[in-house]
């Protein structure tokens, strides 16, 4: 099987650079027009040459797959989508003992093959009979920009805009009349913008004349993407000294954009790590905030939060892998009620005894802090455990020149829904009621029949819960260790004492401020200085304000 | 009186305690190993599985018959990831339970901590993990990566490989970033790339939001030159860097990372899918597929009873630096440190990716340098190996301040710090 | 010097002249104005919230008023200063919960009370002198606490803690003592004998009182004024007052 | 007067831990040098530095009470001020290295060699001179103190709030030693001593000496706190912690008060951190780590704070267990630490020394009461609640 027969391809290697260039546009126009026609006949007409080909693939060296995969795209064959998607995913194996190429699928400790013409499962192999046809990133790249080419037709729009993407990404100065005669096919409204975007990238890499290049920098000025800014600086670099100002000022335009845009991305970041101070701090501002125990345990339960994330998703992935998008929804609840508990056993074992000595709570929260990281590390081990991202919260859209990243939408959306949960029941609720009372006067609330007992158990629990469930949206953005509640104590006790003790407003509007501060630090100072800045400037505020932010006044809070 | 009798009394136990405890461990017929790796703290999270890999590999040689006719005992102490602590217990190791030779540390920071006690004890220290350089001591072998073994060797593959031309040297803020970036710089720009095309970046320990300085890199990547990271970002902070990476969509592919302190260990923690195509460099992987490699792993499998667990760089560091002082005692004939010290050098020993190291003159040892892709099952995939082995070059010829340095233990020279212009031992002489 | 100041001022010992501030809109004290002479004892009533121990903290500096003037011996504008630099003028203070230093033996309240320099080094260096030690015997005696000298003021009653606080006060040698609530949670005897203290202690300065127990304020006999809402509602003797309608309804009445 | 100020802090139980420090001070560095390693009676250097270093974290432990055991500021800022103390101790130690550095460079410390610094910043001058180091050893962390101290406590900063804010600080130095950019040594520090006022400092004569200038120094220090809390000022000291408002109101500056109480603590701190650094070898970043400034606290309350001695017996107690733990038990101490903590703040609110000696006083009271006997006074005065 190995021996090749005569294709087009071998002639298309052996031709001078000139000679190849023109062939590959006619190749290009003639295959856009066969699959335009019937991509079936063609389809037919290469089945014997395909097998060939991807079986080339497996004797190839990393250097020669580009020119494989090539040879692959231009047979123009829808059946080597499949192909190529699985050589990009690492899911192409040659058979090692008659180097025949499959595509595999993990079946146990079994392998599963396919092949790759026929598309019909060829039985299994074991592991050891199979070696993994080699990939890095330039043959995921060829692949990309294969791939790009031959569903730029696809009958799927959700296809085509992937592959306008990827030319857009990868431009190839090649797929040029592709892209156009896709153009012209084109009904949807978004992928066809992006294949503009595509085309213009595309056309500044060719040798098209300068009229129309112009009208692509144009085109690509009024965009705001980075593709354009990319192609274009390397474009200034070669281009005619006619083009030369309008390139430049197509280059200065849209980093004005961006300019201003990234302001607005600033703002943006600075929600969200505002978000992520909330979520770490939310908790705190009940148990240190309304109840005053300095609770230094408070990241442990962030961090117990984050490891019962951590056993659900072990569950449902062994389990239940279907449900995987939504064990953060079913790690939640139970994220509550673990860190709940631990928080209400403390609060019965330790803290009950400690109400009146604020100090103290601190040196037996911090050794209970101790506690509870050694034990997480000596149960689940001291390395870092795998949470990962449902789908819903992987990835990022665009909005205008802002690049908002789902994860960080969602805890954001996440952390306000949690402050309101819990403005809620402290102001309208009972329950909530009654923990003020008890917090704020408790030999008055006991006499008026409250079990304050029972009420500072549950307080202490909530707080837990709370910083239990913040936990459930950290291990989405950060390490799951037992260090993980170390890193966020501190930042913690700021953003509650600078919002304000005993404020849940103070702490919202705390977090916030404090995040957007860094953020638009961050740029001038770097990340060291500038977060070394917002502490000095936290330790300011205090002297002008020292009861924080939204500090109650009057004589009551001196008493 | 009474409060006299109460504090004295305090005091005398605390003393009589210490001593009494440290009397237990009073010398008997085996030979002992000692173990300087942090159960607890920061460093616990990397530092815990190479305890247990020397554990591992002292219960095998014991079951081979240990060494010189004696068993092998493993002596583990936890420093806690506290920096001056470390030394506390390299003394006690050293002076009262009378090691050896001590295989541990972690950090550069640890191991500038214990230096002048092995040096003032004249001890042994096996050193694992890949480091800045900038160092040769008569008391340490340095069985982790020198720049040139790791650092080097990548920008090379990826200048070749995958035509880079405009680099982001990210790292967190501390000396092992600090000085392999030093060196890269001078490397790169040997090399012909512009200053304006080299972007560097510090960041805090344990640094967790990446928003910013990705976005950056993302900025910088679009300048129309094919950009790559290479990242000496350290440990915990990796994690969530390389998940901002991949929500923000930049994919090997458009800007390759690659990466000198992210191993098997640290994968474990994430879902690689999104991340496949990114790069390390390293002198091993779990996934190199040799013999003795494969034994290693089922060894190291069956003795954590985790199918698993994974192995790593530094690891098979300690199995190097292990086997070579197995060797090197039964050489000598003896746990004698000057007789061990001097017995070291050539020593040869095979590594776990197929070939030999051996112990350099100047304390480090020969590895082959790989470059591996992630894999979407959190391992690497070679794509690229140094055709022969490198030797560890402990000053850096890309340093204007070390390019004169050499390091040569062996009698007569015996000098750390040779300047070949002067020379003379002791740097450049005054 | 200030053209609006009325004629009182010059010759009147406390001087405030309206005085208003308020907490998160509740406005505690509203246009207050009242005048002490030297020598002057008085009683202040009013029911709760009505800013009596707000009107105190705006005189010993620990709360700023929003507006109005507040004069101490003619001249002294106390708004300006804060309560050390209050106290060292000499206006004493007493708090409505008995606050002495409990973990200090009754003699050292006392000797830390004794009107000396104050200052870190002066302290530090303190020697006690037999003038200061023949000063703190007699005050002891004054507030008849000799005998539980050397105990710590933690394991006194409540009543003694009150009269420790006096004692305090007095060794402070001020020309104004505010008082706030002294017999609340004493014996019918205690209460007496306060009055009593209270008396004496007021023909070497001016003293203020706060109080509840219109008992007590009967005892004492002299002018009193009553708050109510932040402003003066009534002044005169404890008769008249009591026999003012508005009084009766803001105060007595319920 | 100075002496008269100093003679009244020589009550029986001071006098007696002073006679030990001073004892300790002689027997130990005798029992190491004098003796055959094999003697029985030897102290094996080993635990000379061991013991060295229990008695800078006494010292600490020391200053630390002076705010908080007797003025009631909890300050989790004093791991900063012993790191600010340390580093002008290493850096005069650094300097002291020479041309003897790996690069042989006269000027520059190698960390600055090796990442190409050209000069030597500004701030590294005249630490090439003992007495300036020394000077800036207390120096440096008095005039940290004095200044936040001086905003925080004129703008009434007070408990948790104060307490707060010196983490911050705490923290904000700690990033900021970290950066490179900042000359330092970043989180290497300062390492690789050579020696200390020419004497070899891994000499065992230079450790024995270093121990037995840290017992004099603690032993001078517990003497001056000891006469501090004993004058007006000290009870002054207690009053403001009892009843801030009350001493306010009594015409005392309390923030005056405060702020003399805290830049001397922090001044004892530095000293402690300046006699620690060449007995470990090595100051970095991780001594500012605000877990260490909380483990300080906890050493005094485990040995009872308001009292003099127990935040000496505590340190020693507490990291004694510390040493002997980390080695027996890697796996499990840190159940035992925490532990600790939990139930010494459970059972023994005033600490080790507080409640015994709260034992005996009770006794010698039960005693006096059947002889008849007048009373003296207190060795210890007892902890108000907060």
């Amino acid at each position: 099987m190995k021996s090749s027969t005569e294709t087009p391809v071998a002639h298309a290697t052996r031709q001078d650079p000139s000679e190849r260039v023109m062939y590959r546009i006619l190749q290009i126009l003639f295959v856009a027009l066969c699959l335009l026609i019937s991509t079936h006949v063609v389809g037919l007409r290469a089945a014997d040459d395909l097998g060939a080909l991807v079986d080339q693939l497996g004797a190839a060296k990393l250097s020669e797959m580009d020119e494989r995969i090539s040879a692959l795209a231009k047979t123009g064959d829808a059946k080597v989508i499949p192909v190529l998607e699985a050589l990009g995913e690492g899911e192409l194996y040659q058979r090692k003992s008659d180097g025949k190429v499959f595509l595999v699928k993990a079946q146990g400790a079994d392998l599963l093959l396919v092949d790759p013409v026929t598309g019909t499962e060829a039985g299994q192999a074991p592991k050891a009979a199979m070696q993994k046809v080699k990939v890095n990133n330039a043959v995921r790249r060829a692949v990309r920009s294969a791939l790009g080419g031959l569903t730029l037709f696809s009958d799927d729009a959700g296809a085509r805009l992937k592959a306008a993407q990827s030319m857009l990404q990868t431009p190839n100065a090649d797929a040029l009349e592709a892209i156009e005669t896709a153009i012209a096919a084109e009904k949807d409204a978004t992928v066809r913008r992006v294949l503009d975007e595509a085309r213009a990238v595309t056309l500044l890499l060719s040798e098209r004349g300068d009229d129309e290049k112009r009208q692509a920098i144009t085109l690509l000025a009024e965009g705001n993407g980075r593709n354009g800014l990319a192609v274009l600086t390397s474009a200034l670099a070669t281009a005619d000294a006619s083009l030369k100002p309008d390139i430049e000022a197509a280059i200065a335009r849209i980093e004005q954009t961006q300019a201003l845009w990234s302001a607005g991305q600033n703002v943006w970041y600075g929600l969200s790590l505002g978000s992520v101070l909330l979520l770490a701090a939310i908790g705190l501002a009940i148990t240190f905030g309304v109840m005053g125990i300095i609770n230094m345990a408070h990241g442990e339960m962030v961090m117990l939060g984050a490891y019962t994330t951590f056993m659900v998703q072990e569950v449902v992935r062994n389990s239940y892998p279907a449900l995987f998008d939504w064990s953060l929804a079913i790690a939640l609840p139970l994220a509550f009620l673990v860190t709940g508990a631990v928080g209400f056993a403390i609060e019965r074992g330790v803290i009950r005894f400690l109400y009146g000595r604020p100090l103290e709570t601190l040196l037996a929260t911090w050794g209970l802090s101790l506690i509870l990281q050694q034990s997480v590390r000596s149960i689940f081990g001291p390395t870092n455990r795998e949470v990962g991202n449902p789908s819903w919260m992987s990835g990022a859209f665009d909005l205008g020149g802002l690049t908002i990243t789902w994860n960080r939408l969602w805890i954001i959306v996440f952390a306000l829904a949690v402050f309101a949960a819990l403005l809620f029941l402290l102001k309208r609720t009972s329950m909530g009621l009654r923990m003020r009372a008890v917090t704020q006067n408790r030999r008055m609330a006991s006499s008026m029949g409250i079990r304050t007992p029972w009420v500072d158990a549950l307080t202490f629990a909530l707080g837990s819960g709370i910083a239990g469930m913040a936990g459930v949206a950290l291990s989405q953005i950060d390490n799951v260790s037992p260090n993980l509640g170390q890193g966020y104590i501190i930042d913690s006790f700021m953003v509650v004492v600078f919002g304000g003790v005993g404020n849940l407003w103070g702490t919202l509007v705390g977090a916030f401020s404090l995040g957007i501060l860094n953020k638009f630090l961050e740029p001038y100072a770097g990340a060291v200085l500038g977060k070394i800045l917002v502490l000095v400037l936290i330790i300011l505020f205090i002297q002008k304000k020292p009861r924080g932010l939204f500090a109650l006044k009057g004589r009551a809070v001196e008493a | 009186m009474n409060i006299k009798a109460s504090v004295t009394g305090a005091f005398l136990a605390a003393v009589l305690s210490t001593t009494a405890f440290n009397g237990a461990f009073a010398a008997d017929d085996t030979i002992k190993v000692g173990i300087l790796h942090s159960l607890s703290g920061t460093m616990a999270i990397s530092e815990t599985t190479l305890k247990d890999a020397m554990l591992m590999l002292i219960d095998e040689q014991n079951k081979k018959g240990g060494l010189l006719g004696k068993k092998l005992e493993a002596v583990v102490v936890d420093p806690a990831s506290d920096w001056p602590l470390f030394a506390e217990k390299a003394r006690e190791l050293v002076s009262v339970d009378k090691v050896s030779a001590v295989f541990g540390c972690w950090t550069s920071v640890s191991r500038k901590s214990v230096l002048p006690v092995f040096e003032e004890l004249n001890s042994i220290l096996f050193y694992p993990v890949q480091y800045e350089g900038e160092e040769s001591q008569r008391n340490v072998f340095y069985t982790g990566a020198a720049p040139n073994q790791q650092a080097i060797p990548a920008v090379d593959y990826l200048m070749a490989n995958e035509s880079v031309e405009r680099w982001v040297l990210a790292g967190t803020d501390y000396v092992y970033p600090r000085t392999t970036n030093k060196i890269l710089e001078a490397y790169l720009i040997s090399k012909g790339v512009k200053p304006e095309d080299i972007m560097i970046n510090y960041t805090p320990f344990g640094h967790s939001d990446w928003q910013t300085i990705v976005s950056d890199i993302k900025k910088f990547g679009s300048a129309g030159k094919k950009t790559a990271v290479v990242s000496t970002i350290n440990g915990d902070a990796n994690v969530p860097f390389y998940k901002e990476l991949a929500n923000q969509g930049v994919k090997a592919e458009d800007i390759p990372v690659v990466a000198f302190s992210v191993g098997e260990e640290e994968l474990a923690g994430l879902d690689t899918t999104p991340l496949v195509g990114h790069l390390a460099a390293w002198n091993y992987f779990q996934s190199v597929d040799t013999p003795a490699n494969a034994e290693f792993i089922k060894t190291w499998k069956a003795y954590t009873k985790n199918d698993k667990r994974v192995t790593n760089d530094p690891m098979e560091a300690h199995y190097i630096g292990f086997n070579m002082w197995l060797k090197a005692v039964e050489k000598a004939g003896t746990t004698d440190t000057d007789a061990v010290l001097d017995a070291m050098i050539g020593v040869s020993v095979p590594n776990l990716s197929g070939g030999y190291s051996t112990m350099m003159p100047n304390h480090h040892i020969t590895k082959p340098v790989l470059i591996g892709e992630i894999q979407g099952d959190g391992q690497f995939e070679t794509v690229w190996e140094t055709p022969g082995l490198v030797v560890g070059d402990e000053w850096s010829d890309y340093l204007p301040d070390s390019k004169d340095l050499i390091s040569d233990w062996r009698a007569p020279m015996s000098c750390g710090n040779f300047n070949v212009a002067t020379g003379k031992c002791g740097g450049k002489g005054s | 010097m200030n053209q609006t100041i009325g004629q009182t001022k010059p010759t009147s010992l406390l001087y405030l002249d309206g005085v208003s501030v308020s907490f998160d809109g509740f406005k505690a004290l509203n246009a207050l104005s009242f005048v002490i002479e030297p020598g002057e004892l008085r009683a202040i009533i009013g029911p709760n919230g009505a800013g009596k121990t707000t009107m105190m903290d705006i005189i010993t500096g620990k709360t700023r008023p929003d507006e109005g003037q507040v004069f101490f011996k003619g001249g002294i504008d106390l708004t300006k200063k804060d309560e050390a630099e209050i106290a060292s003028l000499g206006i004493g203070r007493k708090f409505q919960k008995p606050t002495v230093f409990e973990s200090h033996t009754v003699w050292d309240n006392i000797e830390l009370a004794l009107n000396r320099r104050r200052g870190v080094f002066a302290t530090l260096f303190y020697q006690l002198t037999a003038a200061d030690k023949a000063r703190i015997e007699e005050i002891l005696a004054t507030v008849r606490l000799s005998a539980r000298r050397d105990d710590l003021a933690a394991n006194l009653s409540h009543g003694q803690k009150q009269w420790l606080e006096i004692g305090m006060l007095l060794a402070q040698e001020p020309e104004l003592l505010l008082v706030d609530e002294p017999v609340a949670g004493m014996t019918d005897a205690e209460t007496a004998e306060t009055a009593v203290l209270l008396k004496e202690i007021a023909k070497t300065r001016s003293v203020v009182v706060v109080e509840h127990d219109m008992g007590f304020i009967r005892e004492l006999g002299v002018k009193v004024t009553c708050l109510a809402e932040g402003a003066v509602l009534a002044e005169g003797s404890i008769d008249f007052v009591s026999s003012d309608p508005k009084v009766i309804e803001n105060y007595l009445g319920r | 007067m100075i002496t008269s100020f100093l003679m009244k802090s020589l009550d029986r139980s001071i006098l007696v831990v002073v006679a030990i420090l001073l004892g300790l001070a002689i027997l130990v560095p005798a029992l190491n040098l004098l003796t055959a390693p094999d003697h029985p009676l030897h102290v094996p250097t080993y635990l000379v530095s061991l013991f060295g270093k229990y008695l800078t974290y006494a010292l600490l432990a020391l200053a630390l009470d002076l705010v908080w055991g007797f003025c009631g500021i909890l300050s989790l800022g004093h791991a900063a001020f012993f790191a600010l103390g340390g580093y002008a101790m290493g850096m005069y130690l650094m300097r002291q290295i020479g041309a003897r550095g790996s690069y042989g460079n006269p000027l520059l410390p190698d960390f600055m060699v090796f990442l190409n610094w050209k000069e030597l910043p500004w701030f590294w001058y005249g630490f090439d001179m003992f007495w300036f180091a020394a000077l800036m050893v207390v120096l440096v962390p008095g005039l940290l103190a004095f200044v936040f101290g001086w905003f925080a406590f004129r703008s009434r900063v007070n408990g948790v709030y104060l307490s707060i804010i010196t983490q911050a600080m705490t923290y904000a130095l700690l990033l900021a030693f970290f950066r490179n950019d900042m000359g330092f040594g970043g989180n290497n520090g300062l390492t690789d001593f050579k020696d200390i006022l020419g004497f070899n400092i891994q000499a065992d004569g230079t450790r024995a000496t270093l121990f037995a200038v840290s017992a004099l120094i603690l032993a001078l220090c517990l003497i001056l706190t000891s006469a501090i809390v004993r004058s007006k000022y000290g009870k002054v000291l207690v009053a403001v912690r009892d009843a801030e408002s009350r001493t306010r109101f009594l015409g005392y500056r309390v923030e005056h008060i405060k702020l003399f109480a805290f830049t001397v603590s922090a001044m004892m701190a530095g000293i402690a951190g300046a006699l620690y650094v060449p007995q470990v070898g090595i100051i970095n970043p991780g001594e500012f780590e605000p877990g260490n400034s909380i483990e300080v606290v906890i050493w005094t309350a485990v040995g009872g704070r308001g009292t003099l001695i127990g935040p000496i017996v505590g340190a020693i107690l507490v990291n004694g267990g510390k040493s002997i733990f980390t080695a027996a038990f890697p796996e499990f101490w840190l159940f035992a630490l925490g532990g600790l903590f939990v139930l010494v703040t459970l059972f023994l609110p005033k600490g080790v020394v507080g409640t015994a000696s709260a034992y005996f006083a009770r006794r010698r009271a039960e005693r006096r009461a059947q002889t008849g006997e007048t009373p003296d006074n207190l060795a210890v005065e007892p902890i108000a609640a907060e």
